[in-house]
């Protein structure tokens, strides 16, 4: 798929995963959050006008990729070396910490994700697909702790009566903990260790890696878009600070794919 | 890695291999979920079926109006049900329980269907001969109808049974990972989806045909004592 | 938001969930008729390629088989967008079971009917579609009503591959309103209510083909 | 001494259909009665609410005593089960198609009933069976099942089975009429026997004009729903005093008489 | 002239079980034959080769000269279905369960065959359909359905939806012992009406010893897959030569002599 193709459309397919305030769909059936919204902004300057938007369990937006199922995914997916192999990816569009979902009070006292490692009795679910999983693992958590749900609507439910936690990014979880009364958002909260670095998520937009011609000319749009007004509207009306808009700026797409 | 299993995506074959002691874990979750669902619906049928044919109406009323609605409506949207709002209610059931009791559930209402066929096809003469031979109504089920209805509705039965075995994968979406779950889980992880869901369905396949051939070796050995089928 | 708001939107979903149904239904009893009838003939390559058909489709999860036809078949270039995969699973699979209730009533047209045809030098397709079809289809009424319903109950499952049908709706509904008890109890009824919609369809074609004094109920035996 | 059945203005009515209008009819203990009459007369109407396999809306109807209907009874019987348990202690009924259960052996058929519901101890009941099947020529098939039987083994069974339960009455509904033509002699042998108890009260709804001649003390010819005549089977037979029964024996007996009664039995 | 049916030493095996062992048999153009012999005696199978219903393994058949097995024949019949086809537009067959099309009209189920089979125009086929129903005294019926006729009723369609492919032999495989005995007889004067017919070969399976006699040219007494006595039906049933035919006969007719005949047929 070139930027040809898709001017001569008309249109672009884009997917996003039901997770508010990253991508999700609105009662309308329109697709909001970060992703679409800044996606929408970008190919606008593209001269694209129309979006057909995919709404698809999170697990699913790289198979969908593969399977040229839509053009890219605006779900704010973590840029990490394992998926930089799957898919292309643009530069970051935002940065965001982990955070922790817990019953109001926080019975247990979590502060962080080793937190449960300590304790083998306690038990933490993560969306199916995040990598959350993966920074739970590597503090000790063990499989036998986690529960895999397939949706983040599922969590407070899921943290009221059958789990201790949930873990999943800041941003989710403020934004889950802010509609429901029975949980709260662990605060402070103190971002997991990994490999000597504390984890910060760095989001970007999803590209297959054969249409490169296509991802570039989002990425140079994006960067632009990246240093207007309008861009720092978008990403604070969705509760993000402006450091996390900041460090989002500060990192590129190949040390992240890099590992760096 | 998962449970303690490594896996090999170098190639299709070593991956293949490489995750089948996981999706082994899986199968052991899909197995028992099967048996105790199975195990619900052949017992709650069995009273659905009973109570169906209560002399009194509004029992039978009841029942029939549930044991429709279980049947026509989606699995998937029961145990989202079951696993969210019951415990709005203050019932919190385990995952697996709540899965296995929604395929129990939904089940019940195929085999009470299967009893009531059976029940029925018991000429009315056994009835009469019963009633005149003074038997309670416990002993004419015991020991008159339901041996008489075992033989003909164990075709019947053993079929939803391998239906249930194939419905066990949607257990995934209240956490129970059986092996369609983790085959998924191995897919996000290395983004290789196309293995772990080809080898789920190379698993299933020879599954439910050995079921299949089961059922039907189980049915020509039952003892049909002169019992004449049609 | 009260319960009306939720409405609208899983309306949508209904319709799409209806679509799908009927469509697949459709389909469904058409590739049911073709393999049934390959099943019982005396070609041993069309009864073949049927046998493999109906086990490979009944003998695996429609999950597996979506997953397949949506994210598998695609990598080697055969796509076909959310909607159409949806419906060619479902109606696979339908035709599948539908298979085996259609060679089961065809097995079960009294043999005399079929020694009666030959006496009269009607050829075997003749026999078939002539003889044999017309008192099968009515024996096959009922187990094609159960299939009906079992297949708008397994489209739920196509709200997988981001297909907006009423399972869908109901999870983006929840997913916004967090108000579990209220959206899902409503999806449930709603379906119920398609799929008593169904049965009602159902009963008036099987009243419609038993029309007339040809089959009076305890004619078969 | 009293009748030990006792019908008095019984009726019976399936939805619009009344069966039974007003009716009166009296059995004396130990009387063998024969009810002869055409196909839906309501012959086995009145043997089934005998043995409260179907209910009947007015009039009073006792058995040995024991009024059918008990004081403030609910349901369709107006009374409890337990109650009609109680009645059916004392009547047995042979079934025209046998009703053996087929997944038992001849010898649980028979035993199964006494030891459920009389508490017998099974090998008393298993040792009263055994006479019971001497009685009826068939002890030598004890094991098998009923489908290893022929209609007339069949149906002998069943009768050791109704007198298993040691019935003060006994009724039979057209024991023979499902039985091939020379089988029919052999049940009719054991029947006979029976008769002669002088104990047993026998009801009998039987086409085997012959039979029925030879063992009843009465015969009673029905007529929708009601008796038209009754009385000594030799004069109800040589000399029937009303135009309809006079129709219906001779319709029975057939035109060229003797030779053609066993041919109608066939259905 | 040459015999229409050739049996020539026809060996039909059903498993270990031969039915018919070195089997021989002729039939004249239009001679009404009429089989007959105990219950499992191979009459039935040989109407059912005959009828191509049943493959024989050895010997030679042939019906109008044309033989049942081809040159090098393949399948259980040893002959293609075309082959096949051809035998049997000289045959027609009339079922003991009549084996009407339940979902046809009357005329339906006589026009079908021609109009599908001899291509014949569906008015012309209704026509002469009309024509047979008259014969068969069912004109008024045509647009009934089967299950609304009575049996006898249904064997007379039957009957006529045989000839409407106008076959030169006819076979009957005991056409009137499914029915009710007062129905018998209008089937049969169907059939004797046809026997008229000079160039209808018949052959007929039946139990009606007497109407056999009356309308056949020759009877074969069948017993264990031969032909154990054949002749002139007068001399046959009057002077049987054999001790299995008298006995056989003797069981038929009965004991007490004609009287009893129609009895037996009951099954
Ligand atoms: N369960 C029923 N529901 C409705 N009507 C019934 C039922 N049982 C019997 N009848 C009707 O009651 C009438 C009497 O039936 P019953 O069986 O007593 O006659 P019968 O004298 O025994 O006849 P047969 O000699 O044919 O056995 C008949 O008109 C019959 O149709
Ligand atoms: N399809 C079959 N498979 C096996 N054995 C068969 C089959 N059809 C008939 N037979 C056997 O072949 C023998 C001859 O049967 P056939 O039906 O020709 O007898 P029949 O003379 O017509 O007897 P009936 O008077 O009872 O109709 C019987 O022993 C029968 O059991
Ligand atoms: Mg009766
Ligand atoms: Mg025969």
């Amino acid at each position: 798929l070139t930027l040809e193709d898709v001017k001569e459309a008309g249109y672009i397919q884009g997917a996003t995963a039901n997770e508010v305030p990253y991508g999700y769909m609105k009662e309308d059936g329109t697709a909001a959050g970060i992703g679409p919204d800044v996606a929408i902004a970008v190919l606008k300057r593209m001269g694209i006008d129309e979006v057909n938007w995919t709404v698809t369990p999170f697990g699913t937006l790289i198979p969908g990729l593969k399977a040229r199922r839509f053009a890219f995914a605006a779900a704010e997916q973590n840029i990490s070396p394992e998926r930089c192999k799957q898919v292309s990816f643009t530069e970051p569009n935002s940065s965001y910490g982990e955070g922790l979902l817990v019953k109001k009070g926080n019975p247990k006292k979590l502060t962080t994700y080793a937190d449960i490692a300590k304790d083998p009795s306690l038990k933490v679910a993560v969306v199916s697909g995040a990598n959350n999983i993966d920074f739970l693992r590597a503090v000790g958590v063990k499989d036998s702790q986690i529960v895999i749900i397939q949706a983040n609507a599922d969590a407070p439910a899921t943290v009221q009566s059958r789990v201790d936690a949930y873990a999943a990014t800041e941003l989710t979880v403020s934004k889950l903990a802010e509609g429901s009364e029975a949980v709260e958002q662990v605060r402070p909260f103190t971002d997991p260790v990994v490999d000597g670095k504390p984890v910060r998520n760095y989001g970007g937009f999803a590209f297959r890696p054969e249409d490169k011609e296509l991802r570039d000319a989002f990425n140079k749009e994006l960067v632009e878009f990246r240093k207007t007004e309008d861009y720092r509207k978008i990403l604070t009306s969705y509760g993000l600070s402006e450091e996390s808009i900041k460090a989002a700026a500060a990192k590129n797409v190949a040390d992240l794919c890099a590992g760096k | 890695m998962m449970y303690g299993y490594a896996w090999d995506t170098t190639t299709p074959l070593t991956f293949a291999i490489s995750i089948l002691p996981i999706l082994g874990i899986g199968l052991l979750v899909t197995l028992k979920a099967a048996a105790v669902g199975y195990a619900i619906a052949l017992v709650l049928g069995l009273v659905l079926a009973l109570l169906r044919r209560s002399r009194f109406r509004i029992v039978s009323w009841t029942v029939a109006g549930f044991t429709e609605f279980v049947r026509d409506t989606p699995l998937l949207v029961q145990l989202f049900f079951l696993y969210y709002v019951l415990p709005d209610f203050g019932i919190v059931l385990p995952a697996f329980m709540t899965g296995a009791l929604a395929l129990g559930l939904q089940y019940s209402a195929y085999t009470s269907e299967v009893y009531r066929g059976g029940i029925d096809a018991i000429p009315r003469g056994q009835w009469e001969a019963a009633t005149a031979l003074n038997l309670s109504r416990l002993r004419t089920y015991r020991d008159i109808v339901v041996p008489q209805m075992v033989p003909r509705i164990v075709p019947s039965l053993g079929n939803y049974l391998v239906s249930m075995l194939k419905e066990t994968p949607v257990l995934s979406v209240v956490t129970v990972l059986d092996m369609l779950g983790l085959a998924n889980m191995i897919g996000e992880r290395t983004f290789e989806y196309l293995v772990p869901l080809s080898m789920v369905g190379l698993i299933f396949l020879p599954m439910t045909l050995i079921c299949s051939a089961l059922i039907y070796l189980v049915e020509r050995a039952l003892p049909k004592s002169g019992i004449p089928l049609r | 938001m009260t319960w009306t708001q939720y409405l609208p939107p899983l309306l949508k979903g209904a319709q799409i969930t209806v679509t799908i149904s009927l469509a697949s239904i459709a389909l469904g009893a058409i590739l049911a008729f073709a393999a049934g009838i390959a099943r019982t003939s005396s070609n041993r390559i069309l009864s073949g390629i049927a046998f493999v058909y109906i086990v490979l489709f009944r003998g695996t999860p429609l999950l597996v088989q979506l997953f397949w036809f949506y994210y598998a078949l695609p990598l080697i270039g055969i796509s076909f967008d959310p909607i159409t995969t949806g419906i060619m699973t479902l109606s696979l699979l339908t035709g599948a079971f539908g298979a085996e209730v259609v060679r089961g009533a065809l097995l079960s047209v009294p043999h005399t009917q079929l020694e009666a045809a030959r006496a009269l030098n009607f050829s075997k397709s003749y026999t078939l579609w002539h003889i044999s079809m017309p008192q099968a289809v009515i024996e096959m009424m009922p187990a094609f009503g159960n299939l009906a319903i079992q297949n708008l109950k397994d489209t739920a499952l196509v709200s997988l591959i981001s297909i907006a049908d009423l399972t869908f709706q109901a999870q983006s509904m929840r997913n916004i309103t967090l108000d579990s008890a209220t959206v899902y109890t409503l999806t449930l009824v709603g379906y119920f209510i398609i799929a008593l919609c169904l049965m009602l369809v159902m009963r008036f074609i099987e009243k419609k083909l038993r029309r007339g004094p040809a089959f009076p109920r305890s004619a078969h035996s | 001494m009293n009748p030990i059945i006792r019908f008095e203005n019984v009726t019976k009515r399936f939805g619009a259909l009344t069966v039974l209008d007003n009716f009166n009819f009296e059995v004396a203990r130990g009387e063998k009665v024969t009810l002869i009459g055409p196909s839906g007369s309501g012959k086995s109407t009145v043997l089934r609410i005998l043995m409260t396999l179907e209910p009947f809306q007015e009039g009073h109807l006792e058995l040995d005593g024991i009024p059918y209907h008990e004081p403030g009874g609910h349901g369709p019987f107006k009374a409890s089960e337990k109650h009609l348990h109680k009645i059916r202690c004392n009547v047995g009924m042979v079934f025209q198609s046998f009703n053996l259960f087929p997944h038992m052996t001849v010898l649980r058929n028979i035993v199964e009933a006494p030891v459920a519901v009389l508490k017998m101890k099974r090998d008393e009941a298993e040792s009263r069976a055994t006479e019971l099947l001497r009685m009826v020529g068939l002890y030598d098939k004890k094991d098998h099942f009923p489908s290893q039987l022929s209609g007339g083994q069949q149906q002998r069974v069943a009768i050791a089975r109704a007198l298993a339960m040691r019935p003060r009455v006994l009724l039979f509904d057209e024991p023979t009429s499902a039985l091939d033509p020379q089988l029919v002699g052999e049940v009719l042998g054991v029947i006979r026997d029976l008769a002669q108890e002088h104990d047993l009260t026998m009801l009998l709804v039987t086409h085997e004009m012959r039979f029925a001649r030879e063992v009843s003390d009465r015969v009673c010819f029905f007529d929708k729903g009601r008796i038209v005549e009754q009385g000594d089977p030799e004069l109800l037979f040589s000399n029937p005093q009303q135009p309809r029964t006079r129709e219906f024996l001779s319709s029975i007996l057939g035109e060229p008489a003797p030779a053609r009664e066993s041919l109608r039995r066939v259905p």
